[in-house]
């Protein structure tokens, strides 16, 4: 635990050398070679604790609160997302670092606002939260978290959009954190001990814990990003450099997702059965919503974000079916739905990572995020694209990658839905399991469109024409992630074996409990729909069948290549703007048609010029998000309105104020009078 | 302590009440004054008379402070204030003459109910006196927002004043009357000087909404 | 049953599901030229038009990627896999236990994700065309199945398909609404993900109705005949899939000898024309129809996968 | 006791002295000279045992009240050398009037520090009033319309509190006078807490009404606060630093004195109510105004408002937790605001306008002063790692705890003020920095006059108590907090 304390600790001096960053030219170096120590110290910590069992680790700091100090403990849970978190961290740090060199050498002295020295604190404000153990420090840790988070956001700061981004981001993470506020202030004693433990002790009263679990939801949720509370995640998101959205999104999230298990599962005590009910059918409206939105945007980065929305979605969906299952003593099946949610935690943090960094590249190499400039990349920078498919692939959950076993184990908990006894909640799953499934095939449809423009196709600009493929250092970034994806994806057995003591802390068993027959390669958990996975047997068998494919082929098959012009309806010339093939709104058409044009109000406007005309016929796009109109644009003209009533007071007359102070004056006095009869 | 002491506290201390009832029904400024010097005058007397009755020789600099200050310099002062700045000798009530009254009559029934369970320890003279000086002070402070003339506003505050003195020579004994008099006629002084020297007129009572606005940077 | 049997079945059906695809293909075409009157080609003919296509030489557009060149080696050996999980003679099969009906969904979704991908590689309007419809049209198929398979695995207890094909051929299910609404909605997914009609017509090349045919205009040569090949495989894996989980009878099962499984092959044979008469007849019926009318069709097969998934909990038994 | 007169009497014998001190060089030295004679009296305080005498009290109360006072007023003396000396470089203000300056900041500091010293009521409303006086005078110092205007309307609405809290300490008197008898006891806090509970509570309720209308006028409690937003933003920036950090604080202080009388008698109404009641008002208003704001000095002013609401509310809602929040809050407060206003008074001197929008890119064009306005923000906001988040995380958990009902409109009302701060401060400190008001020459290369180290002084102290608050600190909080009820 002292290691985990000092590599924080480490973490704020290598803040200090950022912030000399002008002053001292290696401290890029310095920062992002400290962050990934540190980062790979605190991963390699939390892995070898969890493989020794997970026992807990505690440390009291004389700081903090004074009568309580600051706790701090790392539990099996914590140790998990420790990994999370860290592992992000370090291949943040590799990428980062080749991305601010790649800026460094194009724009010179920077315009944008510090991130050398944000960047460590955000990591350290991260890891704060995982291993608090009081709920001071937790929200310390939490705040800060957000507060350097923003930061990093406005590091893009004369970007005309980033303030607005930046205000939403922080005025909601504020309201996040005053949902957790309130939620540990109904947990805590009446004495002021805010520490878990004493919560752990005093389970609320059914009333108050159903307060806690509507406060958690807004609370953590509004960090994690949870329709309807997620309009700031997409705009905030994309804002920051690469490797923060990446961290952002990939990281940061989970840990809202830490925050809501941390006490649904462990400081809550024995849950209700309709806590996971609504929890669930947030997630459901989450991912479906997400993905839809995803599907709109042209904005890479911004897709990436409300990706990320969708998967929080599924991570949500998960929990909701171990809260149901813990609920309903069936704590095999709980912690089969909770091995899901877990594992897609890690596995999101690997695949958006590694999808924002692929976006970062994009960036660095054409200078662009419209996937209507981009295109054709796959030929410029042919190690980027591969590393992105990979990611693309993974995110849509394609076996034998590793979305597809998160997706897998999900849907397994899923099917064990007859176990309850609540109709409501049977049918209800069964719902989300729709909703679930719907997601992930639009998830498809998303990456396909976006790996489809940017990548492949024929160049929409002069910059995506002309691009570069990027240092080692950010390729090197890409590939770590890259690899995981595969790797996680083809033997998935090993890292739920890890997680397994968080499991057994949280429902008390594990996935695995009473099957026999448990290899390491393989994937068979305990349930009432027995079934099994091998995806390290399917990628060997595929690989055999295309050699065998491969070498029949080309046995029988002519060789000879040809290379031609393909038919553009007359339309074909060197010019990028002159390309004729789709673009990204076209390529959303119909699924903006099937499900946008009511939820989101989508429009297409097309402007087609007369015969004769030689203009060209140009399609616009417009969409509401129903979450703005519905939540944020009435509450902004609320505190405007009221702001504009109140500010009259600024103009009065002294005789004015003066009989303000007369009538609070009588008013005081009659109350005074009334009470005392 | 003896009946006529006690009537005679209460007396003057009613007559000061009425005072305040009589500055919120003049319309001139002229006669304002002179009735707010009519009040310095009882409570002058108040003091004097509980300086003797209670044997305290301390209140008598306090009435005669209240005499030289309130009765005479003030007044004399808002006069010549009054001429040369040429301001309105008529009082252009806020609140309209009668209402004002109501309002009047209100606070001092809100006084009684206030005093009323005031327990018996306290002397009868305590609870006369509070109820009294409550009443006063709330009038002043009706009279300041009632009004939209600075002077009548001016004329509001000192009547509080008289409010305050009236309860505190009331209170049996107690110390550091005559310092926060003093402390208190130095603020009445400054407000005075304020006026005088700023020229402020009907600043109590700006109307023109742009200029304050853009005095105060908040115009668009 | 030994491991090596179950390996040897596992191959023998890969072998088969490759050799009986075209034949398939070719009985549909054969029957649907009868039904309007025409003689129609051979049932051989795709076996034909395969082989054609394998030696003509590969035109490639100048833009396209490696991936455009990988993609039909991917998707058929993603299909060709699936089309091999899929009980059609036994149960007993080497790779039952690797994927699940799940998986094998995944699997099939893998190698249209790789498709779509192509389709807009070569950088025409044609591609983007295809790949969108196509990935709408998935959008709502893949749910739709995924319930599909919602219901069958809760009355079952299983997502894997031996253990489906054994429960069904038990008879201890019964008749059930929720398999019947189970049923319909399969066929309405398998004639969209097979591009028949009315979702859309394997013999056009119109602009406005491609879908399929619109993500795979640049193909030629062996790339072709791999990508259509695939296709052969896919319709004729959905149709084993219905097979197999509506009428499995005739399937060699765990206690049963060499011989039931021979007799399996040839009642799969049988079942095999059945359904490509049926899907003929289908077809001939019926028009194509608009592009965005197969949002509503897709969504009312989700919609009654979804509702036999709830039917579940009403009827008995669950 | 001595120490307490030393501590009282240094900055009279410095008002004195620098009323006559020509040349403003040495007298911007010497008032720092003097406050930091203050500011080692008062430290001295820390080693004595608290004790009681006639005129003064020291406890657990007023320790760190005065010490805060102390030494808010260095820091502000030393930023105030910088600020004039830019004023006087602009012609704004001359060395007569400076000489007044720095004698009536001398003057203030006395009152102040005799109002939280003196353990008789009358003295310290004497105290109070001096105060009031003292501010006045430099709040009009620059002498134009605005400044008068705020300051005539700063005069005339403190002075009739004033007079009210002085009706409340003459009822005061006679409530405590039929137990207690005539004489200065009966207006002596610590005996007052002696025989309080003898004390009949119907005067004791009624003068504690008046206490808190008179005193709470001088807080800014809403509806009574009308006078300080403009007192802060036409007065000199240093002045508007010590109404914020110190003068408000001290009039809380008064109340809450009153407050204990009246949770020491225990028959009297429960002032919670009253006091919570006007706290949110004044939270939620001034979050509200916040977001029309357009001067800068304004903007902060009502963010002073906000904060005194919720530490009114703190003491409203009571027990040891809420009140714990509460004292903290006053002396987070207190040092938070000042260094914002004097960041912003070296904001406003380098871009030469009040208008916030006017303003920006501090962070580009004065690394240094932008990040610690920044910082100052974010502290004043509530964020961690500062000293306001704990107080507010105390303060909203206990509350939520207790009153659910209640915590709501403290919460939202926090929000609503949250959002407009984060806006206005994004602002300031990002974006392009333009050029100053009324020339052609770009901020960034203005340069930064006097010194920044009161700021980040002020800055780490309030990041060191975010964290760690030293034992004494919370054993004197803790004693407060039980006497507050």
């Amino acid at each position: 635990m002292g290691l985990v304390v000092s590599a924080i600790a480490f973490l704020f001096a290598v803040a200090v050398v950022g912030a000399a960053a002008k002053r001292l030219p290696q401290a890029p170096t310095v920062v992002y070679g400290g962050t990934a120590a540190a980062c790979a110290l605190i991963a390699l910590w939390a892995a070898l604790r969890l493989a020794g069992g997970g026992a807990d680790a505690d440390l009291v700091l004389p700081v903090g609160l004074p009568w309580i100090q600051a706790h701090l403990r790392a539990d099996a849970l914590s140790a998990v997302f420790l990994i999370v978190v860290n592992l992000g961290g370090i291949t943040a740090s590799l990428f980062g670092w080749g991305y601010e060199r790649a800026h460094h050498e194009s724009h010179g002295a920077s315009q944008d606002g510090p991130v050398l020295p944000l960047y460590p604190l955000f990591l350290a404000g991260m890891n704060m939260v995982l291993i608090a153990a009081d709920a001071f420090t937790f929200l310390l840790s939490w705040e800060f978290m957000s507060l350097a988070s923003w930061l990093l956001v406005l590091s893009t700061h004369r970007d005309p959009e980033t303030p607005k981004a930046a205000h939403l981001y922080l005025l909601m993470a504020s309201f996040g954190t005053a949902c957790l506020l309130l939620a540990f202030g109904v947990l805590a004693t009446a004495h002021g001990d805010y520490s878990f433990a004493a919560i752990r002790a005093h389970a609320p009263a059914a009333g108050a814990a159903a307060l806690v679990v509507a406060l958690i939801l807004l609370g953590a949720g509004s960090k994690a990003g949870l329709v309807p509370l997620h309009v700031w995640l997409p705009l905030a998101h994309p804002a920051a450099p690469s490797h923060v959205s990446a961290l952002m999104s990939g990281v940061m999230t989970k840990v809202a997702v830490y925050a809501m298990i941390r006490v649904l599962f462990d400081l809550l005590g024995e849950p209700e059965w309709w806590w996971g009910g609504v929890t669930m059918g947030f997630g459901a409206l989450t991912a479906v919503m997400g993905v839809l939105y995803a599907l709109m945007q042209d904005d890479v980065k911004r897709l990436l974000a409300y990706s990320t929305v969708e998967n929080i979605g599924a991570i949500v969906i998960a929990l909701g079916l171990a809260l149901v299952f813990k609920a309903a003593h069936t704590p095999v099946i709980a912690a089969l739905a909770l091995a899901a949610a877990l594992l897609h935690v890690v596995n999101h943090s690997l695949f958006k990572s590694l999808l924002f960094f692929a976006a970062g590249a994009m960036l660095t190499a054409t200078g662009s995020r419209d996937l209507n400039r981009l295109g054709g990349l796959i030929h410029r920078m042919p190690t980027t694209a591969v590393l992105a498919l990979i990611g693309a692939a993974a995110i849509s959950a394609l076996p034998p990658l590793n979305g597809f076993v998160g997706e897998w184990l999900l849907f397994q908990a899923i099917l064990n839905a007859p176990a309850l006894s609540e109709w409501s909640l049977k049918i209800e799953i069964a719902v989300v399991g729709a909703a679930l499934a719907l997601a992930t095939a639009l998830a498809g449809a998303c990456f396909v469109r976006l790996y489809g423009i940017a990548f492949l196709g024929r160049p929409r600009s002069r910059a995506a024409a002309e691009a570069v493929e990027v240092g080692r250092a950010m390729r090197l970034g890409m590939a770590v992630p890259a690899v995981l994806c595969v790797v996680l994806g083809v033997l998935p057995t090993p890292l739920i074996r890890l997680f397994e003591p968080a499991l057994r802390l949280l429902v008390e068993a594990g996935p695995f409990d009473g099957r026999a027959y448990q290899p390491w390669f393989w994937l068979a958990p305990t349930s009432a729909i027995g079934n099994s996975y091998n995806g390290l047997i399917m990628l060997v068998v595929i690989a055999l069948l295309s050699v065998v494919l491969v070498l029949g082929i080309h046995r029988k098959a002519s060789d000879r290549v040809r290379w031609s012009i393909p038919w553009g309806c007359g339309f074909d010339g060197p010019d990028p703007a002159a390309v004729t093939q789709y673009t990204a709104s076209s390529f959303g058409q119909p699924i903006r048609r099937a499900f946008g044009s009511t939820v989101f109000r989508a429009r297409d406007h097309v402007d087609m010029p007369a015969p004769g005309d030689t203009r060209p016929a140009r399609l616009s796009v417009t969409w509401t998000d129903p979450a703005w109109v519905v939540v944020v644009e009435p509450l902004a003209r609320a505190v405007g309105w009221l702001a504009e009533k109140a500010n009259r007071l600024q103009f009065l007359t002294i005789r004015r104020y003066l009989t303000l102070i007369f009538l609070a004056l009588v008013v005081l006095l009659v109350m005074v009078a009334v009470t005392q009869r | 302590m003896s009946d006529l002491g006690y009537d005679a506290a209460h007396m003057l201390g009613a007559v000061v009440l009425l005072m305040s009832f009589a500055l919120l029904y003049q319309r001139r400024l002229f006669s304002l004054l002179n009735v707010f010097t009519l009040q310095a005058l009882a409570l002058t007397a108040t003091a004097a008379w509980q300086a003797y009755s209670h044997g305290e020789p301390h209140l008598y600099i306090t009435a005669l402070l209240t005499l030289v200050l309130k009765a005479i310099l003030i007044p004399v002062a808002l006069h010549r204030i009054i001429v040369k700045m040429k301001i309105h000798r008529t009082i252009e009530p806020a609140l309209g003459i009668g209402l004002t009254m109501v309002a009047g009559v209100s606070l001092v029934t809100l006084s009684i109910l206030l005093v009323l369970p005031v327990t018996a320890d306290a002397t009868a003279l305590t609870r006369e006196n509070l109820a009294l000086s409550l009443s006063v002070v709330l009038l002043g402070l009706l009279m300041m927002i009632s009004r939209r003339n600075a002077v009548s506003q001016v004329v509001g505050f000192m009547s509080i004043e008289n409010g305050l003195i009236l309860a505190a020579v009331g209170a049996a004994g107690m110390p550091l009357v005559v310092e926060m008099s003093v402390a208190f006629s130095v603020m009445v002084a400054f407000i005075i000087f304020g006026i005088f020297l700023f020229h402020i007129r009907e600043r109590f009572d700006t109307l023109d909404m742009q200029k304050i606005e853009s005095f105060r940077g908040e115009s668009d | 049953m030994t491991p090596l049997l179950a390996t040897l079945y596992q191959i023998l059906q890969m072998l088969l599901v490759l050799a009986l695809a075209p034949l398939l293909t070719g009985w549909v075409r054969l029957v649907k030229a009868r039904l309007v009157g025409r003689r129609g080609p051979s049932v051989l003919q795709p076996y034909r038009d395969l082989l054609r296509l394998l030696r003509k030489e590969v035109v490639l557009a100048r833009n396209a990627s490696w991936l455009f060149r990988a993609v039909p080696y991917m998707m058929f050996t993603a299909i060709w896999l699936a089309a091999g999980l899929v009980p059609v003679f036994t149960t007993q099969l080497a790779l039952a236990p690797t994927a699940d009906l799940i998986a094998l969904i995944a699997l099939l979704g893998s190698a249209r994700f790789f498709l779509a991908l192509a389709g807009m590689d070569t950088g025409t309007s044609f591609g983007g065309i295809g790949s969108s419809r196509e990935m709408m049209i998935a959008a709502l198929a893949e749910p739709a199945m995924l319930m599909i398979v919602f219901s069958v695995a809760i009355l079952v207890r299983s997502t894997s398909l031996a253990e489906i094909a054994d429960f069904m051929m038990s008879g201890a299910v019964g008749l059930r609404i929720s398999l019947a609404l189970a049923l319909i909605a399969l066929v309405m997914v398998a004639i969209a993900e097979n591009a028949r009609i009315p979702i859309d017509n394997p013999a056009t090349h119109l602009e406005l109705t491609m879908v399929h045919e619109a993500m795979v205009l640049e193909y030629s040569g062996r790339h072709l005949a791999l990508v259509e090949a695939a296709s052969m495989l896919k319709m004729l894996l959905y149709m084993a899939l219905i097979a197999c989980v509506f009428a499995p009878w005739g399937m060699a099962t765990a206690g049963s000898g060499v011989a039931a499984a021979l007799g399996g092959v040839v009642v799969f044979v049988a079942k095999l024309a059945v359904g490509g008469t049926l899907l003929a007849l289908f077809e001939t019926s019926i028009a194509k129809m608009r592009v965005f009318r197969v949002g509503e069709f897709l969504g009312g097969a989700l919609l009654l996968s979804l509702l036999g998934a709830i039917f579940l909990y009403v009827s008995r038994g669950v | 006791m001595s120490v307490v007169a030393v501590i009282v009497a240094t900055p009279l014998i410095g008002a004195a002295v620098l009323a006559l001190v020509p040349g403003h060089r040495l007298g911007a030295r010497l008032n720092i000279g003097f406050s930091a004679v203050t500011l080692l009296a008062s430290l001295v305080l820390f080693g004595l045992e608290p004790s009681s005498g006639a005129l003064f009290v020291v406890d657990a109360f007023n320790i760190y009240l005065i010490a805060l006072t102390a030494f808010v007023g260095l820091t502000t003396s030393v930023f105030s050398a910088g600020y004039i000396a830019h004023e006087i470089a602009v012609g704004k203000l001359d060395e007569r009037k400076l000489r007044f300056y720095h004698a009536m900041y001398q003057a203030f500091m006395f009152t102040m520090l005799l109002a939280l010293s003196a353990n008789n009521l009358g003295v310290m409303w004497v105290a109070v009033e001096g105060a009031t006086l003292t501010t006045v005078l430099m709040v009009s110092l620059y002498r134009t319309a605005a400044s008068i205007e705020a300051a005539w309307k700063y005069f005339i609405l403190c002075g009739v509190g004033i007079a009210l809290a002085l009706f409340g300490t003459i009822l005061m008197y006679m409530a405590a006078q039929p137990v207690m008898g005539p004489g200065m006891a009966a207006m002596t806090w610590t005996e007052l807490m002696g025989h309080v509970a003898k004390i009949s509570p119907a005067i004791l309720n009624l003068a504690f009404v008046f206490l808190l209308i008179g005193y709470g006028t001088k807080v800014g409690l809403a509806p009574l606060h009308a006078w300080l937003p403009d007192a802060h933003a036409e007065g000199p920036t240093p002045i508007s630093a010590v109404l914020s950090g110190l003068l408000l604080n001290v009039a809380l202080y008064a109340v809450l004195r009153f407050k204990m009388l009246l949770a020491a008698n225990g028959q009297a109404i429960a002032p919670g109510p009253l006091m919570i009641a006007m706290g949110l008002a004044s939270l939620l208003l001034a979050g509200l105004m916040l977001y029309r704001r357009r001067d800068v000095k304004r903007f902060f002013a009502y963010s002073s408002i906000e904060h005194m609401g919720i530490i009114t509310f703190a003491f409203g809602m009571g027990g040891p937790l809420a009140n714990f929040a509460g004292l903290l809050h006053m002396a987070m407060h207190s040092l938070t605001k000042s260094a914002i206003f004097y960041a912003v008074g070296h904001a406003v001197q380098v871009t030469g306008t009040q208008r916030i929008e006017r303003i920006s890119g501090l962070t580009v064009s004065h690394p240094a002063l932008g990040w610690g306005l920044l910082a100052g923000v974010v502290a004043i906001a509530g964020l961690p790692p500062f000293g306001v988040f704990m107080s507010e995380f105390l303060l909203v958990t206990s509350t939520f705890a207790r009153q659910p009902l209640l915590a709501l409109p403290l919460v939202v009302g926090i929000l609503v003020a949250f959002g407009a701060l984060v806006l206005r401060v994004q602002q300031l400190c990002f974006g392009a920095p333009g050029m100053v008001e009324g020339s052609g020459v770009p901020v960034a290369e203005v340069p930064l006059q006097g010194t920044l180290v009161p700021l980040y002084a002020h800055l780490a102290l309030v990041l060191v108590a975010g964290v760690w608050l030293p034992g004494p600190l919370v054993a004197w909080f803790q004693a407060v907090a039980a006497l507050l009820g």
